[in-house]
């Protein structure tokens, strides 16, 4: 059992203590350490469980890649699945659940799948339950996935509470990394004068060098690294950041971190996580290495771990793995901890190591302590079901005989060394393979490259394999002198050197013993997490999954939540060996971002709620909302669909507001329509390019109705162009056009006709815009006075007029969407609030209505106009919709009319607009198609035309509609069958309607209405 | 994530204060050409993996189109310049040979 | 070939699997073949299948760069529907959709389609009126969907925030059968099949040159050496403008990356696929636990598997509004693939101006869902010269303006 | 119409490790021309002289900023910006131009507060480099989602102006972004 030492710990305080909960338990850590390192010391072996077998796990590892210790963290809105407990800060009234076991951690149902694991090799879905076919959906997929999944989802019930931010920085140079080569990097960069953030994942720097006993300039390395602190927290242009995860590198230099600002804290008031996005001109990436397994039966019982944890444990958190402890490795670094152990007075049976020899000043040490040292041996099997009581011993050259048992209750590993390499991959870094080291480490030559083709990341310390001390520092000096020197700067000043112990080369072991048969091959873990071992690699070898690619997603290896970090290379190896092949030509899988997980919340940032994303408003938006308007969102704008009174349900508003405004005077705001000036010497030249229209021969004063198609002949935009003067147009887009079309615009402007005069300005915003509708809409503004003479003769049907309404600067506009008499009126929109609440007044003694957005949809529908994105949806033409008239054939060009010419366009058979009246007075359905005799070549039903817009009309009390028809404008009066869907979906014949094909004007057709 | 810088404001702008606008230094056809040449003008694109000429509007910025070069396998860039013109200017093309001798014009 | 099943498994068990025999082979290619496709994806695959199967013709060699379905095959998103807009679409989406229904059976390889159901949320008056006529389409198109609620969406799935404040669901499209496979598998099984039919299936080999004779082609060439064919496919999804430069003709496609995300796995809460395209995002869970979310394309070219953060963002933003309990959830990794976008967002599947060169791309961000009805209207269209399916993709369309647009019943095709 | 004229947000104000604070109306005039040859019409119609790329100039109650190579965006009082802009189009007579008030399409904020603090404020909403905006320099960016300008009035004084119907949306990201407690401590 694990416990806490009397003594030791560097990192904790253990004058003051912190109580937390796990699984229910009442527990008590200190400041300083991890969920980890307390569950340890409190002696709790088993923290979790495997995904597939269900198999119990105990930590192996110290850092972020711990694949075993995962739990759910918090609770209600703050609960979070699969927290690492290795880089959870313990704080008071934390409450932790172990995952992926039912009933309880120490009794798992589901680990009966351990049992048959033999059953449940990679890939065993792949070559089953395929028959009977039904049983997948029902039966067997319920199955996988109430076994899927780790740690519980949130409660849909609940919401997250904290706050998360982004961050903007531009930079010299990112290093991440906190130990000695990121601090040596950082010294030197910010020496140099470079602008440098430094990042350290954990909240402490240093980094492995103090758990080692490195010295460095001859004094341990905690000194230097605290002088090191003191000399960069004066440097004006050096950033350090703890916490602070560097988690992806991307193009031209672009990094994300993520800093876990309040993980640490029980309920913070403050962003729980920040987002840094930064623009660095060069990264050094001083990751560092992590330590790698051994591929042993058994070696993913409890009580297993890397040696190098084993040792942050006891040094950094005093925590004891057990009594005795067995070693076993393949390179002497792993002698460090078995001396720790001793020192700490703590029992170490014995050192197994694969290697004939271990003759270095570490082994020697560890003799001298009286640890017997096993060379040549390794490990047949680890005894124990809930965690390891012996451990067997065999010979490394062997198959697995067993030579001795020895009692431990935990045993210390180490395969090795790997560079963590990550940063340097993500952009397309390559990397070499060190054969001395075992590892794959940066290829200097073949850098990941940025906007300038050169190199914008170097690798510095253990990340670029320099894992021995007294190279560390060196290679860091030098790395970051490469990254200075692409940055034009050079480093001044001297570089430390560290010293330890030497080491003799490690011999790679990727199989203990070497020749172990199939059974023990299939009790040798690689992934632990996902439960992939030696076997699976070797299967998927077998079957002819070779590509390194195939073999990770046949057995998932690496794709845990770790993602390979503890032993993707250990798989490499075995898949090299399996295959006859060389490591470096089996090459490793994609390393992709982010470096560990990172939380949805903050790439999210701050967009939730209120800011979630900008809500346009219009200068009378206040009014609206208070008066309880109903929303339609176009685009970022949010318009009032209607505004039911109390107990008036949508439709009953609309139809109120459309009988109110057709028989005395409605109010709709209309600020949202797009509103572009165009003006100069060849303005003319230009609207008669971008409309089908001849619009260059529009009179200042009037207005006309115009289109705009696309260059590939589709309608894209309608709307009212009014001519202000010789030089300039006013163009009326559609709400949501005005962006759009305004860069079309500038588009055309800038990239195609240069030297033409002309400039634009998008004016939308400048103006509230209120559309004045009724019969008695003239009365109501001719109340308010004003210089303006409103009266027919003054201010005919689409002419416009400026001058003032009331006391407001206002524009005037004859036109009219409904067909009723109109008036739009454009005000500066710092006064269209309060010309908004003059209307209101004026109005109130002939019952003014504000309209929404559907009282606007039915009355131009009652009207025939169209509705670009109800009859158009970018593949109509103007010429479908009868347009023709507003198509010049005077003109030699304009945007889309060559598209026009082509077969397709021009064919006869295109489906026309026309109305539809259905013989019984409902309201056609949304969409529904005109059904037509027979079958296409694949089986469809023909149809012969569609339903494009379609509502009740409370004017005519019948149901209207415009749709599309073949020939339809030829074929008035004729009976439709339409389609519906109610018992479509059931697969029975749905019941159709019938409708007439009618002319699409319903109401008023001869315009009387609007020109009086 | 991807900075070009624009070429009237002098900004390094980050690709999300730009809008991309498709390949550059097409030659519009309209009513009277070919169907062949329309259809090329509209669709029909090199979509070349190397050296790409492509059109960018400093669409958070100045609202300016401008043009630039860029390697659309590596993502190097090797410079933006006005849209006001109907081929690479000799610069462009300089800057390009430099680092890709081989490269020439289609 | 030996037959996978249970039993197979248990004999194997036995014996500590060590009797497994490879999934396919790994050949040494021949002089020539009847037909070579390039591209050793979903697509490039199943045309090979079915003009195995359909057609008689296995003197098949399929060409592969990389490692077969490493392409976009490998890193989709995996969602499966039919619920187009379009009779064109609809008629070979639903055609994929249902050989994906007995597909396992078909390969005697569990490819785990599974027909959860997928829905496309209405946020907006308009998306409303725009599913409403694609269910009606579908209607008539023999595809099943419906027009659902908002309290039916969230019988459907209680992890939705029906009242998001911002974009309140208002509905939504509902395809019952539609649903996910596993990606993986669909190229894996089809690889077997083809293989065990005696076609070779050849990996880490470049197609870099197209020969031609008298304007009709009569081999490539790779970089493994020349190989000779009757008949040629193009099915190189990203990849397509280099191969048509080397075949002699430009494509109507531009080449971007698209990206999506995985979470750290959580036990089940979402059985369904949602999309939401008013706030552009779309989520499903896979068998494993992941939430899988699409992100959104990249405006620029782009060749790179790599795609640019603030797609990313957006699509997380949205979907944690959309779905609220994600928001604590981490995301554990991201990629990118290179998609084929055409001027119409539209497959081709055609000949071309080469005789004896067929292609098959344009699928951009949705074709996996496409492809056993792609491989069996492209290995038609190249045995006999026409598939009625494969009709209205042709490259001619875009000559006539005779566009097949999807736009307008959905934000993004996935 | 000044009785009758509300800016965006008057009156909005929040506070935190910055303050920030809607303006009220402000005039503005969009002139877009040949800039090169502008200047003396500019001079006086502005009082101001033409600003260098990205640059500000000041003149008489007036500012003058650079937006782009054919666009000027000039700075004065609600009520003079009608005025101004007439008086650029007569000063620029047979010339191609156009001038245009645009006052009520904007709001504007000022953010003041500690150096540091206020350019942490800034850093989480923009993608711009704070470090490289020198004082009278104007930087078009966005905020978040939205397209914005921002400068530096002084050390501790910057000023953020975009459109109108967004005002909100930028109020509260910028308040959210100076809440107590989200100080960064980074510049
Ligand atoms: C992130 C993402 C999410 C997606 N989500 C979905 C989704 O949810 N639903 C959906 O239906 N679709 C989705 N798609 C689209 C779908 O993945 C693709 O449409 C589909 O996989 C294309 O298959 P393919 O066989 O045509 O291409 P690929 O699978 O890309 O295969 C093409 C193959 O050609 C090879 N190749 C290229 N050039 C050569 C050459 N010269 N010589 C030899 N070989 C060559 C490539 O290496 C590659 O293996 C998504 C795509 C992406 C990138
Ligand atoms: N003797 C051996 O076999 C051996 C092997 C490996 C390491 N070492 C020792 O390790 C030390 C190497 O020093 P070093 O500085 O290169 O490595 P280090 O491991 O000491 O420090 C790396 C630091 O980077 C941090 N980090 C990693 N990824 C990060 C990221 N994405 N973002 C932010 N922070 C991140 C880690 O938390 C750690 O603090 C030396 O003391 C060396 O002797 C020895
Ligand atoms: C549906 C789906 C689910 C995935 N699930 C995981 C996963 O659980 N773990 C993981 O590491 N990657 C997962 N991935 C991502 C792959 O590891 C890989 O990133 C992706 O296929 C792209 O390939 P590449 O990163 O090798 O370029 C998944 C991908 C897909 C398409
Ligand atoms: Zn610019």
């Amino acid at each position: 059992m694990s416990t806490r030492l009397s003594e030791g710990g560097r990192l904790i305080d253990r004058s003051r203590k912190i109580a937390f909960r796990f699984d229910g338990k009442r527990l008590t850590g200190h400041p300083g350490d991890t969920l980890a390192s307390a569950l340890m010391a409190n002696g709790q072996r088993i923290v979790g469980r495997s995904f597939k077998y269900h198999r119990p796990r105990g930590v192996v590892a110290s850092g972020a890649e711990e694949p075993n210790a995962l739990v759910n963290l918090g609770e209600g809105g703050r609960h979070e699945p699969n927290q690492r407990a290795t880089t959870t800060e313990l704080f008071e009234g934390l409450a932790a659940t172990s995952q992926n076991r039912w009933p309880s951690l120490d009794f798992d149902i589901g680990e009966v799948n351990a049992l048959i694991p033999r059953f449940l090799p990679a890939g065993f879905y792949y070559k089953t339950f395929i028959h009977p076919r039904p049983f997948w959906k029902h039966v067997f997929e319920p199955f996988i996935r109430h076994s899927a999944g780790l740690g519980r989802a949130p409660d849909p019930r609940t919401t997250d509470p904290d706050r998360y931010e982004h961050f903007y920085v531009h930079t010299d140079l990112v290093i991440a990394g906190g130990g000695i080569a990121g601090l040596q990097a950082a010294l030197e960069a910010g020496r140099a004068g470079a602008k440098v953030l430094l990042c350290e994942q954990t909240a402490h720097w240093g980094g492995r060098a103090p758990v080692d006993g490195v010295e460095i300039d001859g004094a341990p390395a905690e000194a230097w690294i605290a002088a090191a602190l003191a000399e960069l927290e004066g440097m004006e242009n050096v950033h350090l950041r703890l916490r602070t995860m560097v988690a992806g590198v991307y193009d031209h230099g672009y990094v994300i971190a993520y800093e876990r600002v309040a993980d640490h804290v029980a309920a913070p008031d403050a962003p729980r996580h920040r987002l840094w996005r930064i623009r660095a001109a060069q990264v050094v990436s001083a990751t560092g290495a992590f330590e790698r397994p051994l591929s042993f039966p058994g070696n993913d019982k409890p009580g297993v771990m890397l040696a190098s944890a084993m040792r942050d444990y006891l040094v950094n958190w005093g925590v004891s793995p057990g009594d005795r402890t067995v070693v076993v490795t393949n390179n002497d670094d792993a002698y460090r901890t078995a001396i720790a152990i001793r020192k700490a007075g703590l029992d170490v049976p014995c050192i197994v190591d694969a290697r004939d020899t271990a003759d270095g000043p570490l082994p020697q040490e560890a003799r001298a302590l009286g640890i017997p040292v096993k060379t040549g041996m390794a490990i047949a099997n680890v005894k124990g079901l809930r965690g390891v009581v012996a451990v067997q011993l065999c010979r490394q050259a062997g198959e697995g005989a067993v030579i001795e048992d020895v009692i431990c209750e935990a045993v210390a590993m180490s395969g090795g060394w790997s560079p963590v390499v990550h940063l340097w991959s993500h952009c397309g870094g390559k990397l070499a393979w060190d054969a001395g080291g075992a590892f794959f480490r940066p290829d200097h030559e073949k850098p990941p490259t940025s906007h300038d083709g050169e190199g914008f990341v170097v690798c510095a310390g253990a990340a670029d394999g320099a894992l021995h001390a007294s190279e560390v520092l060196g290679n860091a000096g030098a790395a970051t002198g490469r990254a200075l020197a692409r940055l034009g700067l050079s480093a001044p000043g001297r570089v430390a050197t560290a010293s330890a112990p030497d080491e003799a080369a490690l011999s790679p072991v990727w199989m203990m013993p070497q020749g172990a048969g199939p059974k023990k091959r299939a009790k040798m873990w690689l992934d632990f997490q996902n439960d992939v071992k030696v076997s699976d690699v070797q299967l998927a070898a077998r079957e002819g999954y070779e590509s390194v690619e195939h073999t990770k997603r046949y057995t998932t290896l690496g794709m845990a939540t770790d993602q390979g970090k503890l032993s993707n290379i250990n798989g490499l190896a075995v898949l090299a060996d399996a295959l006859g092949a060389p490591i470096p030509q089996v090459g490793t899988t994609t390393f992709r971002p982010p470096f560990t997980p990172i939380s949805m919340g903050a790439i999210a940032g701050e967009a939730r709620g209120a800011v979630f994303q900008p809500i346009r408003r219009t200068p009378i938006q206040d009014w609206h909302e208070r008066n309880g308007a109903a929303w339609e969102p176009v685009g970022h704008w949010r318009r009032p669909y209607c505004f039911p009174r109390d107990g008036e349900t949508k439709r009953d508003a609309v139809n109120r507001e459309i009988l109110a405004t057709r028989t005395s005077v409605g109010l709709l705001d209309a600020s949202t329509l797009g509103k572009i000036l165009v003006k100069g010497a060849d303005a003319g030249r230009f609207m008669d390019m971008l409309y089908t229209n001849m619009m260059s021969t529009l009179k200042p004063g009037r207005c006309r109705y115009g289109l705009m198609c696309s260059e590939n002949g589709f309608l894209m935009d309608d709307g009212v162009v009014a001519r202000l003067d010789d030089e300039t147009f006013l163009v009326h887009t559609t709400t949501g056009g005005a962006d759009r079309i305004h860069a079309h615009m500038e588009d055309w402007l800038q990239c195609e006709w240069w030297d033409w005069k002309v400039y634009t300005a998008n004016v939308t915003e400048q103006w509230a815009q209120v559309a004045v509708v009724g019969p008695n809409a003239r009365k109501v503004l001719e109340k308010l006075g004003g210089d303006i003479d409103l009266s027919k003769e003054a201010l005919p049907f689409m002419a416009w007029a400026e001058g003032r309404i009331g006391g407001f600067d206002a524009r005037v506009f004859r036109i009219s969407f409904s067909g009723e008499l109109s008036f739009e009126v454009a005000v500066p929109a710092s006064q269209g609030r309060a010309f908004w609440d003059a209307l209101l007044d004026a109005g109130a003694e002939f019952g003014i209505t504000p309209y929404g957005t559907e009282a606007l949809h039915v009355m131009r529908a009652e009207k025939g106009f169209i509705m670009i994105g109800d009859e158009t949806d970018g593949t109509v033409i103007p010429q479908d919709l009868g347009l023709d008239w507003a198509i010049s054939k005077k003109k030699d060009d304009y945007l889309g009319k060559r598209a026009q010419e082509r077969a397709h366009m021009t064919d006869p058979a295109r489906w026309k607009l026309v109305g539809l009246e259905t013989l019984d007075g409902s309201v056609l359905p949304d969409g529904a198609y005109a059904i037509a005799e027979g079958v296409n070549d694949n089986a469809q039903r023909n149809t012969q035309g569609r339903v494009t817009s379609t509502y009740w009309s409370p004017t005519l009390e019948k149901g209207i509609a415009m749709g599309l028809v073949l020939n339809g404008p030829d074929r008035m009066g004729e009976v439709l069958e339409f389609n519906t869907t109610r018992k479509a979906a059931r697969g029975e014949d749905a019941p159709t309607v019938k409708a007439r094909i009618v002319s699409p004007v319903f109401y008023d057709a001869q315009g009387e209405k609007q020109d009086v | 994530m991807l900075t070009l810088t624009c070429p009237y404001c002098g900004v390094a702008a980050c690709e999300t204060e730009l809008s991309p606008g498709g390949e550059a230094h097409l030659k519009r056809f309209g009513p009277g050409s070919s169907d062949d040449d329309f259809e090329a003008y509209l669709f029909l694109r090199p979509n070349v993996k190397g050296v790409h000429f492509e059109r960018w509007r400093h669409a958070m910025g100045c609202g300016k189109w401008f043009l630039a070069a860029r390697d659309t396998a590596t993502l190097e860039v090797f410079g933006t310049y006005s849209a006001q013109t109907t081929e690479p200017p000799p610069g462009i093309v300089e800057a390009i040979r430099a680092k890709r001798p081989d490269w020439s014009p289609t | 070939m030996r037959r996978y099943s249970a039993f197979a498994i248990a004999r194997e068990a036995a014996r500590h699997h060590l009797g497994w025999e490879r999934a396919w082979a790994s050949p040494t290619p021949k002089a020539s073949y009847d037909v070579v496709i390039v591209g050793a994806g979903g697509h490039g695959l199943a045309t090979a299948y079915y003009l195995g199967r359909n057609h008689g013709i296995r003197n098949v060699a399929v060409i592969e760069k990389g490692w077969l379905g490493g392409g976009n095959t490998g890193r989709n998103t995996t969602i499966i529907r039919s619920n187009y807009l379009q009779d064109p679409s609809a008629a070979i989406y639903e055609k994929a959709r249902s050989l994906y229904e007995t597909l396992s059976q078909d390969l005697n390889y569990n490819v785990m389609f599974s027909p959860r159901g997928v829905m496309m949320l209405a946020q907006t008056e308009h998306e409303i009126r725009g599913y409403q006529r694609t269910a009606h389409a579908n209607a008539l198109q023999g595809v099943a969907t419906e027009f659902i609620g908002p309290s039916k969406v969230r019988e459907l799935c209680p992890i939705i925030n029906i009242r998001g404040p911002r974009y309140p669901v208002l509905g939504a499209l509902w395809q019952p059968r539609g649903g996910t496979a596993r990606h993986d598998a669909v190229a894996w099984g089809y690889a077997r099949a083809c293989s065990d039919m005696g076609m070779d299936i050849i990996q880490q080999t470049e197609v870099t040159g197209v020969r031609r004779e008298g304007g009709r082609v009569v081999g490539v060439d790779t970089t493994r050496g020349h190989i000779g064919c009757g008949k040629l496919g193009i099915v190189v999804a990203g990849h397509s403008g280099v191969m048509a430069e080397r075949a002699g003709f430009r494509l109507p496609i531009e080449s971007v990356a698209l990206q999506a995300l995985v979470s750290e796995p959580i036990k089940p809460v979402m059985d369904v696929v949602v999309m939401a395209n008013t706030v552009h995002g779309y989520m499903s869970q896979s068998d494993k636990g992941e939430m899988v979310i699409g992100g959104g394309a990249d405006g620029y070219n782009n060749y790179t598997q790599r795609g640019s953060f603030h797609h990313v963002e957006e699509t997380v933003r949205a979907l944690v509004e959309t779905f609220p309990i994600i928001s604590r959830l981490k995301m554990l990794r991201w990629w990118g693939g290179i998609v084929d976008m055409t001027g119409d967002r539209s497959p081709i599947i055609s000949k071309t101006p080469v005789e004896g060169v067929f292609v098959n791309c344009g699928w951009g961000t949705g074709g996996f869902k496409a492809i056993p009805g792609s491989g069996w209207a492209m290995a038609e269209l190249m045995a006999k010269g026409h598939s009625p399916l494969a009709a209205e993709f042709s490259l001619d369309r875009f000559r006539e303006g005779k566009f097949i647009d999807e736009s307008v019943a959905a934000g993004v095709a996935h | 119409m000044s009785d009758l004229a509300r800016s965006a947000l008057p009156g909005a104000e929040a506070g935190g490790i910055v303050s920030v604070r809607e303006m009220g109306l402000q005039g503005m005039v969009t002139l877009r021309a040949d800039l090169s040859v502008a200047a003396k019409a500019l001079k006086k119609v502005t009082g101001a002289a033409m600003p260098e790329v990205r640059g500000m100039t000041e003149g008489e109650g007036t500012r003058v900023a650079w937006m782009s190579p054919d666009e000027l965006l000039i700075l004065c009082d609600h009520s003079a910006a009608g005025e101004m802009a007439r008086g650029l189009t007569e000063a620029l007579k047979g010339q191609h131009h156009l001038a245009v008030d645009v006052s009520d399409a904007r709001a504007m904020f000022s953010l003041t507060g500690e150096a540091g603090a206020l350019r942490d404020v800034l850093a989480k909403v923009t993608p711009a480099d704070l470090a490289a905006l020198a004082p009278g320099e104007m930087r078009r960016t966005r905020l978040q989602q939205v397209a914005a300008a921002l400068w530096f009035e002084s050390g501790t004084e910057a000023r953020v102006v975009c459109f109108r119907s967004v005002a909100q949306y930028v109020f509260d990201l910028l308040a959210l972004s100076a809440k107590d407690g989200g100080a960064v401590g980074y510049h």
